[in-house]
C-alpha cells in the first residue's frame, strides 16, 4: 500500500484502464504534453502515444461531440473538461445528446463514455471556476454521476467509469487533488452506485460528498468529543445510481438526517435525498431532515468570503448540534 | 455497388463514368424517396402523423448522390430532415413510416419520432435535432475509424442555417487539426427555418464561404443533379478513405415544403417555387437518363415499383400497433431500463 | 375583458411593454418576420419595426450574449431560445454570465432582460424538444424564473418580468398555447414571486406548474366528484422569486403536500420545495409529501407513450387519493 | 486626448502622425502595467494574492495602444487577462491590486478576484473567464449604441486560443450582419494554455485566417509596437464609429511568464522568450521615442512615477482590510441581497 495524492490517483485511474482496454482513449484541453493544468494527467502521453492521448483546441462542444462520436462507434473514450464550470459551454452534449441517443434510438446507440472534470471551490477561482454542478448533470435522466473524495475512490470509481456502459460524469474536487491517502498496490475497481459509511453513528446520520465527506467526519468526531453526539456518516460518492438502501437504512437507525451540499441551495442532490427519505420514511424520522449548503450566491473570490460561503466543520457541527438540540 | 472513380477526377457530365447501374440506383433512391415523403405529408393531413415533420422534397438527388456513392460501413450523419438520408442508405420505408406514425414497427418504435431516425445496422447513425450538434460527433466517429484503422468513411449533412452557430465551427476546426475522415455537406436550401439565410450569414455562401477558416476548399454543387453530387460524393470519399483528410461540399438545392409540417411557407417570394421545380431533380434525372438512351419503361417500372412500396408500407403501418406501454421505461440505460438507484 | 389564447397573450404581454418603454428590444430565431414558430410573436415587426424586432441566425449564444451587452448598457432585452431544450447550446449565458455579473463586479454591472421560451410536452415533439428545464435554471442563484398558466399570467407576469432589474427566464408552455382566458383590456403587470391558490380545499395541498397546473385542478375536482377528497391547488407560477409563505400556510391548513412536476424525478422544484416544506413545516404534516412527476426518462414521441410519461388528471388523482388513504 | 488620423490611412512609423502626447500616454501605460504585473507577481510569490492570475507581462503594448486610441464612454471587454486592458482605460493600480488581494479596496471588493477585473466608470464593461464568453457580449454593447445612436464604440480583447470556440463564430456573424460598432482584437501570444496555437488550429493565423469568414479583413499587426496597435486601432474605431461596421485585428505578441500562475511555462521552446524580449514592447518604445527626440530625463521620470505610484498602491492594499462577511450575501439581485423567497 502507497500514499498517493488525489491528483496522482487521477493519472493512475486512467494508466490502469488505458492499459487494460486499447479501446480507451483521452483527449481535452492541455491534458498530454503539459499534463492537465492540474497535473493530473503527467506521464499519460509518455506511456500510451499521441494517438490515444491528444490535445484539443479550446472547442468544449468538439471534445464532447468526438467523445460521443467515437463511444458510439467503439471506443471507450475518457474526456477531460478543465473546469466543470464549462459544462456550460458544451451542455448539449450532456443534456441532451449523451444521455438520450440510446432511448430516443430504442437502444440503437450506445454511449460507453466518462467525462472527467475539475469540480467545487476552495481554490479561490472565482464564480466562474469554482462552481459545484452535480445538480446539473444529476437531473439528467441517461447520465451517471460519480464524485470521489480519496485517492482510493478515484482509482476504483475511475475503473468503474471507464468499464461501465453508460456516459459517466466524473467530478474530480480541486480542493482535493493535494491531499493523500493509502492506495493498494495492483487493479483496483469499486462499483458505481455503492455509498460508504465512513462513520457509523447512532444519533443523526449526515450525508456528504467530495470535499465535504471529510469535513462532514471532521464535524462527527467534534460533535462526539465535544457534545458527546454520535453521528453517521455517509460518502454518497455516486449520486446516479444513488445507493438509497444504505442512506434509508442509515436513516431508519438513527432517525435524524442531515445534508452537506457544496453547491448553493437551489435543487441540489441534497433536496432530492431529502425528498425521497421523507417519501419513503417519513414516519422513522424524529425531526425535520436538515439541509447545509452553500447559500444562494455565485462564488466570491476572496479567500476570507469563499470560506464563509462553503460548508466548513463548525457550521456542519453547530448546525447538526442545534437541530438536534431543538 | 457504385463503380469507382479516380480520386479527385470529376468529369463533365453527361457521359459513362457512372454507369447505368449506379445511375438506376440513382434515380430509385431519388423516386424512392419523393414517394415516400409525399406520403409522409399525405398522412399527417389524415392526422396519422403526428407531432413535427421535416420532408426533403425537392432536396432528393443529394441524398440519392451520396447514398449512391458511399460503401456498406460508411457513417451517415442527418438533421431532423433526414427522412431522405436514412431511406437512400437502405433502411425500409415501412420502417420510416412507422416511426413517423408512432407505431411500434417503426425504427426507433416511436420513441424517437421523426426527428430521430436511426438505423445503425445501415449505418445511420442518428438524425439530430439539435442545430449543428451532429457536426462534432460526426468527427468522433471519423476519429474511431481513423485510430482503428478502418476505412470506412462518415458523412455528416446540415443545413445552410446551421453553418451560423457555434458546434459547426469547432467540429469544422477538429476535423481538420486531426486530418479526420470526415465529409462535411451542407444542403443549402435558401432558408433556416423562415428566414433566408442570405439575411443571417454574412458571406454569400454558407458552407463554401467558410472554408478557407478550416484551410478548406468547397466545391459548390448542384444539387438538384444527383450525378453533380455523386461526383462530388465519390471525389470527398476517395480522398477522405485514402487518409487525405475532410472535406466541406456545398450543395444548392430547394424545399418545396415548408420548413416542417407546422409551416406554409408564405414567406417565399412568388415565383421562387416554381423556377426550382423547373429543376426539379426527378425530373432531370429521368431525361438524363432518357437522353444516355435508358429506356421509359424501366424507369416507369422503377416508379411503379416505389409506389407498389411505399403503399404496402404504408397499409402495414396502418395496422400496426403502438409500442407497448412496457417500453416507456427501457434503454435510458445500458441494463436496459430506467433505474437510478436501489 | 376578451377571450385571448396563451399563445395571442404573447404578442401582447411584449406589445404592452414595448409600447411603454422603447429601450425594450426583442430578437430571436424567425421571430420578426415570420411572428415566430408558434405565432406567438405575430405582428410585432410591423408595430415596432425592424430595429426593435430583429431576426438572428442559429446562434444562440449570439443572441444571449447579445442580449446582456444590451442589458449592460441601458437596454431591456427580450430574447427568445426557440425550445427551451435549446438552453443547453447557450447554458453559459443562462448559468455563468447573466446571473453572476452582478455579484462578481459587487454591484456594478446590471443584466435586466427576459429570456423567453417554449417549455414542455404534450405536441409529440420527442426527446429533444420537449423538456420541461425549470430547474435547470432554478439552481442558478442570480435568476428569477416564472411559468404561467394562463394568457392573463402571461400578460402579467411578462410585463413584470421586462420591468424587473434582474435576467428572468419565462417559461411559455407549449402545450398551452392553444388554451383560451379572459384577460382584462387595458394594461395589466402582475407580481413576480407571487403564487396562486386556484382552488382552495382542506385535505391536501396541490402544487403545480404550467400545463400541470390545470392537469391538477382537473384532478382536484375529481377527487371532490369522486372521493369527497378537498384538495388545495396552488399554482407556483414563479420558482425564483419563490412564494413560499402561501405555500407553508396552505399546508398548514391542510397537512399534506403533493407536487405535480412535469420534469423528470432527479432534483426538480418538487424536490426542493418538499425540503423547505419538512425543514420548516415538519411537525404540521400528518404523512410524506408525494412529488408526482415525468418519470427518469428522455421523453418519447410517440403520443401514447408520451401521454403516458406526463403526469396525467388521473395520475394525480390516484396518487393523491391513495396516499391520503394509507 | 489622442490625435485624430485619417480612418484608414495608416502611415509608415515612424513619423509624426501620432504626436507627442499620445506617445507619452502609450509609454505611460506601458510602464504602469509592467510594474503592476511584476507587483502582482511578487505578491503571489509573498503568498498576498490567492487563487489565480494571469499576467501580460510582455503584452503591454495592444493594451495601451488600443487605450490611446479609444475615447471616454468607449467600452473595453477582456478576459481573465485583463488586468493590462483595466489599468489602461484608467482603473487605478490600488483598486487591481486590491482585488488580487481579495481586499476590501478592490475594484469588485474582493467578490470577482483577478479574473472577472470590471470598472465601468472607466468604461471596462468586464473581464471575462469563459473563453469567449464575452465576444457575443461585446456584441450586444455596440447594438445597445447603435440603437440609441450614441458614437461609442467597443472593443473586444481575447486570445488566439479562443478563435476555437463556438462563440467565437456567432459573435463574429452576429457582428458583421448587424452591422454592429464593435472591434475584435486577437492577441495572438502563441499559445492557449500550454499548447502552441499552431497544433490546435487548421490555419495559421488564429484570427486573420478566419477572417473571411465573415466577409472581413484583418490586418496582421506587430503587437509589440505600440504605434502599430495604435494606428490600427484608430482605423478600425474610426470605421466603425462611422457606421462602417465591425473589424477584426490580429496583433502578433508574447507572453513572458507562464499562462498563469500555476504555470512555469515549461513547455516553450528554448531561445525563444528571449527572442521575444529582444522585442521588448517597452524597450522598444522608449528607442523610438529617445529616437524622435523625447529626452531620456522624461522618460525616467515616468518610470519614477508609475514605480512610486505602484509601491504607493501596494501599502495602501497591504493595509486594507479584508472585505467584511456581510457582503458575501449581497448584489445577488438587483434589490442588493440574494433572497430568493418571501
Ligand atoms: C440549436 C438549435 N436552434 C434552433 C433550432 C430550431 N430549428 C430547427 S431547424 C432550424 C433551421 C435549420 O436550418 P438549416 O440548417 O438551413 O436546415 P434546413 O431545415 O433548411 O434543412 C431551426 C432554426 C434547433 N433545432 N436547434
Ligand atoms: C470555455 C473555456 N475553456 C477552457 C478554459 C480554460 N482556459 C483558460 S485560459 C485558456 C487559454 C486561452 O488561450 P488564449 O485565448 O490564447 O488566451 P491567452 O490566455 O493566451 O491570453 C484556457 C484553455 C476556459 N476558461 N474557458
Ligand atoms: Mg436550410
Ligand atoms: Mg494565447
Amino acid at each position: 500500500m502507497a500514499e498517493l495524492t488525489y491528483r496522482d490517483a487521477v493519472a493512475r485511474g486512467i494508466a490502469q484502464e488505458m492499459q487494460r482496454d486499447p479501446d480507451v482513449v483521452f483527449l481535452g484541453e492541455d491534458i498530454a504534453k503539459a499534463g492537465g493544468v492540474f497535473k493530473t494527467t503527467v506521464g499519460l502521453l509518455e506511456q500510451f502515444g499521441p494517438l490515444r492521448v491528444r490535445d484539443t483546441p479550446i472547442s468544449e462542444q468538439a471534445i464532447m461531440g468526438a467523445a460521443m462520436g467515437a463511444a458510439m462507434t467503439g471506443l471507450k473514450p475518457i474526456a477531460e473538461i478543465m473546469f466543470s464550470d464549462f459544462f456550460a459551454v458544451c451542455f448539449d452534449y450532456l443534456a441532451n445528446q449523451f444521455p438520450k441517443s440510446r432511448y430516443m434510438t430504442a437502444g440503437q446507440v450506445k454511449c460507453p463514455l466518462v467525462v472527467r472534470t475539475a469540480n467545487g471551490a476552495s481554490v479561490r477561482f472565482g464564480a466562474q471556476h469554482s462552481q459545484s454542478v452535480e445538480n446539473w448533470v444529476m437531473m439528467i435522466p441517461g447520465l451517471k454521476v460519480v464524485a470521489p473524495s480519496t485517492p482510493r475512490d478515484v482509482v476504483g470509481l475511475m475503473a468503474a467509469s471507464v468499464r461501465d456502459p453508460d456516459p459517466v460524469i466524473f467530478f474530480e474536487h480541486k480542493g482535493l487533488y493535494a491531499s493523500k491517502g493509502e492506495v493498494p498496490e495492483g487493479e483496483i475497481v469499486d462499483t458505481l452506485g455503492t455509498a460508504r459509511i465512513v462513520r457509523p453513528g447512532k444519533n443523526a446520520t449526515i450525508l456528504a460528498l467530495a470535499l465535504m465527506a471529510p469535513r462532514a467526519l471532521a464535524a462527527a468526531e467534534k460533535l462526539q468529543a465535544e457534545h458527546g453526539i454520535d453521528c453517521e456518516v455517509i460518502d454518497v460518492r455516486s449520486l446516479v445510481p444513488l445507493d438509497m438502501q444504505t442512506i434509508l437504512e442509515s436513516v431508519g437507525r438513527t432517525s435524524r438526517v442531515f445534508t452537506v451540499e457544496e453547491n448553493p441551495r437551489l435543487c441540489g442532490w441534497g433536496g432530492e435525498i431529502v425528498s425521497l427519505i421523507v417519501e419513503e420514511a417519513f414516519f422513522k424520522l424524529d425531526g425535520p431532515p436538515v439541509r447545509i449548503t452553500t447559500p444562494h450566491i455565485p462564488l466570491p473570490a476572496a479567500e476570507g468570503l469563499e470560506d464563509l460561503a462553503l460548508p466548513s466543520v463548525n457550521r456542519i457541527a453547530d448546525t447538526v448540534r442545534k437541530a438536534l438540540e431543538t | 455497388m457504385a463503380t469507382q472513380t479516380q480520386a479527385g477526377k470529376i468529369p463533365a457530365r453527361p457521359n459513362d463514368d457512372i454507369g447505368r447501374e449506379v445511375r438506376l440506383r440513382m434515380y430509385r433512391t431519388q423516386i424512392e424517396i419523393r414517394e415516400a415523403e409525399q406520403r409522409a405529408y399525405d398522412l399527417f393531413l389524415q392526422n396519422l402523423v403526428k407531432g413535427t415533420s421535416h420532408l426533403s422534397l425537392g432536396q432528393e438527388a443529394v441524398a440519392a448522390g451520396f447514398a449512391a456513392a458511399m460503401q456498406p460501413g460508411d457513417l451517415t450523419f442527418c438533421t431532423y430532415r433526414g427522412h431522405a438520408h436514412t431511406l437512400a442508405r437502405g433502411a425500409s420505408v415501412e420502417k420510416v413510416l412507422g416511426e413517423l406514425m408512432g407505431r411500434d414497427n417503426g425504427l426507433l418504435r416511436g420513441k424517437g419520432g421523426s426527428m430521430h431516425l436511426t438505423s445503425v445496422e445501415h449505418g445511420v447513425m442518428g438524425s439530430y435535432a439539435i442545430v449543428g450538434a451532429h457536426i462534432p460527433i460526426a468527427c468522433g466517429a471519423a476519429w474511431s475509424a481513423q485510430y482503428k484503422g478502418r476505412k470506412d468513411v462518415t458523412v455528416c449533412f446540415f443545413g445552410d442555417g446551421t453553418t451560423n452557430i457555434g458546434a459547426f465551427h469547432e467540429g469544422l476546426n477538429l476535423a481538420v487539426i486531426w486530418n479526420l475522415p470526415v465529409i462535411f455537406v451542407c444542403e443549402n436550401n435558401l432558408y433556416m427555418e423562415y428566414t433566408p439565410i442570405g439575411e443571417v450569414t454574412a458571406v454569400s455562401h454558407p458552407a463554401a464561404g467558410r472554408a478557407g477558416a478550416y484551410g478548406l476548399e468547397c466545391p459548390i454543387v448542384d444539387g438538384q443533379d444527383a450525378d453533380a453530387v455523386y461526383r462530388a460524393a465519390q471525389a470527398a470519399i476517395e480522398k477522405a478513405r485514402a487518409g487525405g483528410g475532410p472535406s466541406l461540399i456545398e450543395c444548392e438545392t430547394y424545399r418545396y415544403s415548408g420548413h416542417s409540417r407546422a409551416d406554409p411557407a408564405k414567406y417565399r417570394p412568388d415565383g421562387e417555387l416554381d423556377r426550382w421545380k423547373q429543376r426539379d431533380p426527378i425530373k432531370l434525372y429521368r431525361s438524363r437518363l432518357l437522353e444516355l438512351g435508358i429506356g421509359e419503361k424501366a424507369l416507369d417500372n422503377i416508379d411503379r415499383e416505389a409506389r407498389r412500396f411505399v403503399d404496402e408500407a404504408t397499409e402495414k403501418c396502418k395496422a400496426a400497433p403502438p409500442p407497448p406501454a412496457d417500453i416507456l421505461l427501457t434503454d435510458v440505460y445500458a441494463d436496459g431500463g430506467s433505474s437510478w438507484r436501489n
